[in-house]
């Protein structure tokens, strides 16, 4: 098991190297570099003495190489704009960005398995109808258009829960929540619905296997059925489904921090992109890139985990 | 030149990778080192249990798995040697038939198009002639013109592989490798493609390499039969002397544990104790000596080879 | 392709489900609006009326006015073109340039597989919201550009799909019987490989549209979407939620005719999931 | 036609039809199927596929998941209580402790995500209420005795280490964990090699002899049939066919089917240039000729063969067989000698 899990941990590097390779190039083919956005009241003297400054006159694979080796180090570099080293912006942004995500996938996860288990056990019944057509709502719902119902009904019209804002965590958890409630449900509504779907689906094709039928012939109760034999085989597809989903929970994030105004990574990388903040961008997806990363082969590892047959060397 | 294809020291190894940079530690030998030859008009039965290289021999030879040595004549013709247009039209002589009808045929072909694709590969024949010999073909294998149009999954399992027959047939091969064509078929229809296939050997003249795990299908339906062991031949013999004199232990361990369909006849089954070792370590000596009754010192030392002791009769085993 | 026998039993199968039926005439009724845009109403998408500003839905305008007068009925049958063309285009690149690149992949693997897979690992890696900003702020503001930087994410979509089918496709007996007939690589791939891929194919493709025309939205929402002047519903979400108070209808419509179009998508390509799926079908 | 059960049996079936929904229509796909098993017997039921010999079986334990099968008529008496009628809690008694199955496909017949040793106390906790460590103990007891060495190790393995042949020993030390009176074996080893289905084989037998056992055993073969049963029910397309002692089944079968089955399949102890073949296949439930339904394939069939659907009747010493001309049958056996 130790094996495997340091061969997955190596597979990492390969595709963190390609992300770098990938997010430097994009960055790279940008028409005009950070010097073009001073704009053109600037002295040419001063794009000069910028360039040099930020090391743009320099060949691309040397910035690369720089940009790389100094990530290494823990320097992401400094913003164009600000001047200001990014690693303390990421300090400051990033743990709004994680509260947000985590508390969707919380909640998400808290309701979702259990009602996709409901529905696969109930099939065909009102439980399971009511929890599909909940789920294909949920599914194609934009989420951003969501928070922007959400808005409507409960701060415009109710005056229940402020609209935007943030309010850090240390500072007062009650203002914090009510102040996060919103955006969380809003992202993580799809995640929940996807999640449900794919617990539903795993587990009628779980219930469908041989061993199901094996642990009724030995007289097992239906709850022992499902509760123990049925429920660790559907876990496999289900985890992957939540690994896959986080991804994208960080992409909707971007939005939703949008529309309630949080100043989370997300928006930072938005707001970075307007204004051509190249330095900040690039280190920002990285960021991110890295955490779903981590987050795939955590899953993977997990797998293993809850699979005998993966974890164990493979005997012919 | 008297066989249509010879086979000699055919050998497949897949490597066997550890550790977290998957480094190549061993050899999986899926076939280790066989030899035999079947005749014009010949049926070469090959038995033998699960995972133990039958299959892979079956599409060795024909290049379907590219084999690690060994050499393969056809009518003289070393296969091995033939860059890919060569292959492909050596490939008119030589067909495969599978065990699965339902994963045998692409379904998304119609039986018209099916039986005409080799033809029309090998530009062997085109338009009415065309039409005309796929006809001729369906009669042959016994199924009639009106099923042309059809598609796979509106047969049954016997149907499908009459059209796998008939699919091999339209290029004239001279030798088919059949694997397990009747194993996943019901009784009364396994007998009648069997008897399908021996007619078109009396009528065409092909000789069948003929895989399967069912003592009885091979004996009945081959000339000569080979019995493999995880990967090597261990005993070669025409049918009836496998059946009625087999010297290798495995064999004899192999035909005691047919059932035999008759109440009154109390066959003794000899129980093969001991563990299957393993091939993806090394091994030492004669790989049934961890399981074999008569196990001398000499088994766990040094390999048998496959050796004549009769005419016709080859064993690998040094107690024989 | 070769459906003609098979074809009547789907269709059967397909038109017995309620809600596929519901998919399939959505798809339909919003690829006809998308066809004749605002021709279908009386007013002009774009003609402001400075005296009918922020007018709530009436039987006169159908779903109110904007900040500027402008009928909303008749932009949103205006934007419908933008957004299910940007469904549509993306999801064709992602789908022609996943499958081709799956199917070799899949097919020949050896180190070709290798770099192309860890290649598409990294592009599955960025966030697709993200990757798309990316790729649409560096090909800069066209329509085009927005097909593109779409369609690129969702290449690893049908990547990973068409390239596990492949792999298990190859290894069938009727693809080694294939080669045994002496089948060149290309033909057993078109011929034998991608056929019995189309089901699962024509499916992701339905759902991809959705995940794109949700994409779309967006990023047209955070304002780097399709240029100005045109307007797809994801921009006029942008521009309604500041008005969220004064005029919720401008939020509300665009919005709900997003979902209305992701729904028949996501109806349709479940029903056809069903309808189509060969292992039920079979025997 | 109701009567009383027959003391003779452990298990009786009674005119059990059994259907599935195709196309949304419930078609029958076994018919007023009846027969039983006695204590300590092992019966033979052969067929080949799609003739309902396993369906008929699963409705035995209510196994079969409804929707799509429905059991439209019949009854199945287990010590005198119809097991149809009764609730699924006292159902959930009588499966695995006093009946008990195992199945064709050992490689999917046990969970994969958890040891051998789990999935056997599991049962034996549950029927016989003993702790943790007894019933590993008697786990480690019921390995033994189907032959698998190092028991106590073995209970610590997960299915995938172990072989097909090893697979089916645990399958089949777990049904008979607590000692039920009646083991279901449907097509045990059918996926197994040669070899181990001779050893599976040898290992009923013993258990039969050693334990008392009642064995309904389900398979397409008949060779195997001819090694382990007692009794055997031949079934086609549905339908009770032929039921007779093995000896009167071997020497004297009564039905062209069986007779033709066994024409059909190669021997090893006999040349023969070409076998018999039974023409056409087996129909399919939705598409049933009328009459018998063998008679489309029958040498024998006549006029009457097509109009009306034999009884199953007794010919004598109990041999039982569903077919107008069974006399003709026996005449041209005995005047072949």
């Amino acid at each position: 098991m130790a094996k495997k899990i340091v061969r997955k941990v190596l597979l990492m590097l390969p595709v963190l190297f390609l992300v770098s390779i990938i997010l430097f190039t994009l960055m790279e083919v940008l028409p005009g570099d950070a010097a073009y956005g001073l704009g053109s009241d600037v002295s040419d003297e001063y794009i000069q003495q910028f360039r040099e400054e930020h090391g743009l006159d320099k060949p691309a694979y040397v910035r690369y190489l720089d940009w790389v080796t100094n990530m290494l180090k823990g320097d992401f570099g400094v913003s164009l704009i600000s001047g200001l080293p990014i690693i303390d912006r990421i300090k400051v942004r990033f743990p709004v960005t994680l509260e947000l995500t985590l508390l969707s996938m919380i909640v998400a996860v808290v309701i979702a398995i259990p009602a996709g288990i409901l529905s696969a056990v109930k099939r065909n019944t009102l439980p399971d109808y009511l929890t599909s057509v909940l789920a294909m709502v949920g599914v194609t719902i934009p989420p951003f258009w969501l928070g922007m119902l959400m808005v409507l009904l409960f701060s415009i019209t109710l005056g229940w829960l402020p609209a935007s804002g943030y309010v850090e965590l240390t500072e007062s958890v009650s203002e914090n929540l009510t102040r996060m409630i919103m955006p969380a449900l809003a992202l993580g509504t799809q995640f929940a619905a996807t999640v449900t779907r794919q617990t539903r689906s795993a587990f009628l094709e779980t219930l469908d296997q041989d061993y199901i039928v094996t642990a009724k012939a030995k007289g097992l109760p239906q709850r022992v059925v499902i509760w123990k034999h049925a429920l660790r085989n559907a876990l496999i597809p289900i985890v992957t489904t939540i690994g896959m989903q986080t991804g994208r929970l960080f992409g909707g994030a971007v939005v939703i921090e949008t529309v309630f105004t949080l100043p989370g990574i997300g928006r930072e990388i938005v707001n970075s992109i307007l204004l051509r903040d190249y330095p900040v961008v690039m280190a920002l997806i990285m960021i991110v890139a890295f955490i779903v990363i981590v987050i795939n082969t955590l899953i993977d590892i997990i797998h293993g985990l809850i699979d005998p047959r993966i974890s164990q060397s493979q005997q012919r | 030149m008297d066989d249509l294809i010879q086979v000699s020291g055919l050998k497949k190894y897949y490597p066997i990778t550890s550790g977290v940079l998957k480094r190549v530690t061993g050899h999986y030998k899926a076939v280790d080192d066989v030899s035999f030859s079947i005749g014009y008009g010949q049926t070469f039965g090959l038995v033998g249990e699960s995972g133990c290289g039958k299959t892979t021999v079956g599409k060795s030879i024909l290049r379907l798995i590219e084999p690690t040595d060994g050499q393969i004549l056809l009518e003289g013709k070393d296969l091995r040697a033939m860059n890919s247009a060569q292959l492909r039209s050596a490939r008119k002589d030589m067909q495969i038939i599978f065990q699965d009808p339902y994963s045998s045929l692409n379904p998304r072909m119609t039986v018209m198009e099916l039986i005409s694709e080799p033809m029309k590969l090998h530009n062997l024949a085109s338009g009415s002639e065309l039409q005309d010999r796929v006809c001729n073909l369906l009669e042959t294998v016994g199924l009639s013109r009106i099923e042309m149009k059809k598609y796979p999954h509106e047969f049954s399992g016997g149907q499908r592989q009459r059209i796998m027959i008939a699919r091999a047939l339209s290029v004239q091969p001279k030798i088919i490798v059949c694997d397990e064509p009747v194993s996943a078929l019901d009784v009364s229809i396994q007998a009648q493609i069997l008897n399908l296939m021996k007619e078109l050997q009396q009528n065409l003249g092909i000789a069948y390499l003929f895989i399967a795990h069912g003592m009885p299908v091979v004996k009945h339906i081959s000339h000569q039969v080979g019995v493999m062991y995880l990967g090597k031949l261990v005993e070669v013999a025409d049918s009836e002397s496998i059946f009625s004199n087999c010297l290798h232990p495995y064999t004899q361990a192999l035909m005691s544990a047919v059932p035999i369909p008759d109440p009154d006849v109390k066959r003794k089954t000899m129980i093969i104790k001991g563990e299957v070792p393993n091939l993806a370590e090394k091994q030492e000596g004669c790989l049934f000596a961890g399981r074999c009754s008569r196990c001398t010192a000499r088994c766990r030392e040094e390999a048998p080879i496959l050796r004549e002791v009769e005419s016709g009769h080859q064993v690998a085993c040094h107690c024989v | 392709m070769k459906y003609e026998s098979n074809f009547r039993k789907t269709v059967k199968k397909f038109f017995r489900r309620k809600l596929a039926v519901v998919g399939l005439v959505i798809c339909l009724v919003m690829l006809f609006v998308a066809i004749m845009g605002p021709s279908l109403s009386s007013y002009s998408p774009s003609e402001t009326v400075v005296e009918d500003r922020y007018q709530p839905p009436s039987s006169v305008h159908l779903f109110g006015t904007d900040d500027l007068g402008r009928d909303m009925f008749a932009r949103i049958l205006d934007g419908a073109r933008i957004t299910v063309a940007v469904g549509v285009g993306s999801t064709c690149i992602a789908l022609v340039a996943g499958t081709l690149l799956g199917l070799l992949a899949g097919f020949f693997g050896g180190v070709f597989d290798t770099v192309i897979s860890c290649f598409m690992d990294a592009l599955w890696a960025f966030p697709a919201i993200i990757l798309a900003l990316a790729i649409n702020t560096v090909l800069g503001p066209s329509l085009l550009n927005i097909f593109i930087a779409i369609g690129v994410v969702y290449i690893p979509d049908f990547f990973r799909i068409v390239r596990s089918r492949t792999i298990t496709i190859r290894e069938l007996e009727y693809v080694i019987g294939a080669r045994a007939i002496g089948q060149n690589s290309i033909s057993i791939l078109w011929h034998y490989v991608l056929p019995n891929m189309s089901s699962t194919l024509i499916v992701q493709t339905t759902l991809c549209c959705a995940k794109a025309v949700i994409a779309e939205a967006s990023l047209s929402f955070l304002g780097l979407g399709v240029p100005l002047p045109m307007a797809s519903w994801g921009s006029m979400l942008k521009s309604g939620y500041p008005l969220l108070e004064r005029a919720p209808w401008l939020s509300l419509f665009p919005g709900i005719c997003i979902m209305l179009l992701v729904l028949g998508l996501n109806f349709l390509g479940d029903g056809l999931r069903d309808a189509l799926d060969v292992r039920i079908r079979d025997d | 036609m109701k009567q009383e059960t027959n003391q003779e049996y452990l298990l009786e079936i009674k005119d059990l039809t059994t259907a599935f929904l195709f196309d949304g229509k419930p078609v029958p796909v076994t018919v007023n199927v009846s027969y039983g098993i006695k204590k300590g017997e092992i019966l033979g039921i052969v067929g080949e596929s799609g003739s309902g010999k396993s369906v008929t079986v699963k409705s035995v334990l209510r196994l079969l998941p409804s929707p799509p099968s429905s059991i439209l008529n019949g009854e199945i008496y287990f010590h005198g209580q119809n097991l149809l009628t009764l609730k699924e809690k006292e159902m959930q008694k009588i499966r695995g402790n006093k009946i008990s199955m195992i199945f064709q496909e050992p490689m999917t017949s046990l969970n994969p995500v958890y040891t051998c040793g789990n999935q056997i106390t599991e049962t034996i906790m549950l029927h016989q209420h003993l702790s943790k460590e007894e019933a590993l103990k008697k786990a480690a007891r019921m390995l033994d005795l189907v032959g698998i060495p190092a028991p106590e190790s073995r209970l610590k393995s997960y299915p995938h280490q172990l072989s097909g042949g090893m697979r089916q020993r645990v399958m089949i030390a777990m049904a008979l964990s607590c000692e039920p009176e009646l083991l279901i074996a449907d097509e045990p080893t059918t996926a197994l090699d040669p070899t181990i289905q001779a050893q599976i084989i040898t290992l009923i037998k013993e258990l039969r002899d050693s334990i008392g056992l009642s064995v309904m055993y389900i398979t397409h073969d008949l060779a195997v049939v001819a090694e382990i049963c007692d009794r055997v029910v031949v079934m086609y397309a549905g339908m009770v066919m032929e039921i007779a002692e093995i000896r009167d089944l071997f020497h004297a079968p009564l039905h062209p089917y069986t007779q033709g089955l066994m024409q059909a399949m190669p021997r090893i102890n006999q040349q023969s240039e070409m076998l018999y073949n039974i023409p056409g296949m087996v129909p399919h439930a939705t598409q049933m000729p009328t009459g018998c339904r063998f008679q489309p394939r029958c040498p024998y069939a006549t006029e009457v063969c097509s109009q009306a659907c034999p009884e199953l009747v007794d010919a004598g010493d109990g041999h039982m067989v569903r077919c107008f001309h069974y006399e003709k049958l026996r005449k041209e056996r005995v005047q072949n000698g």
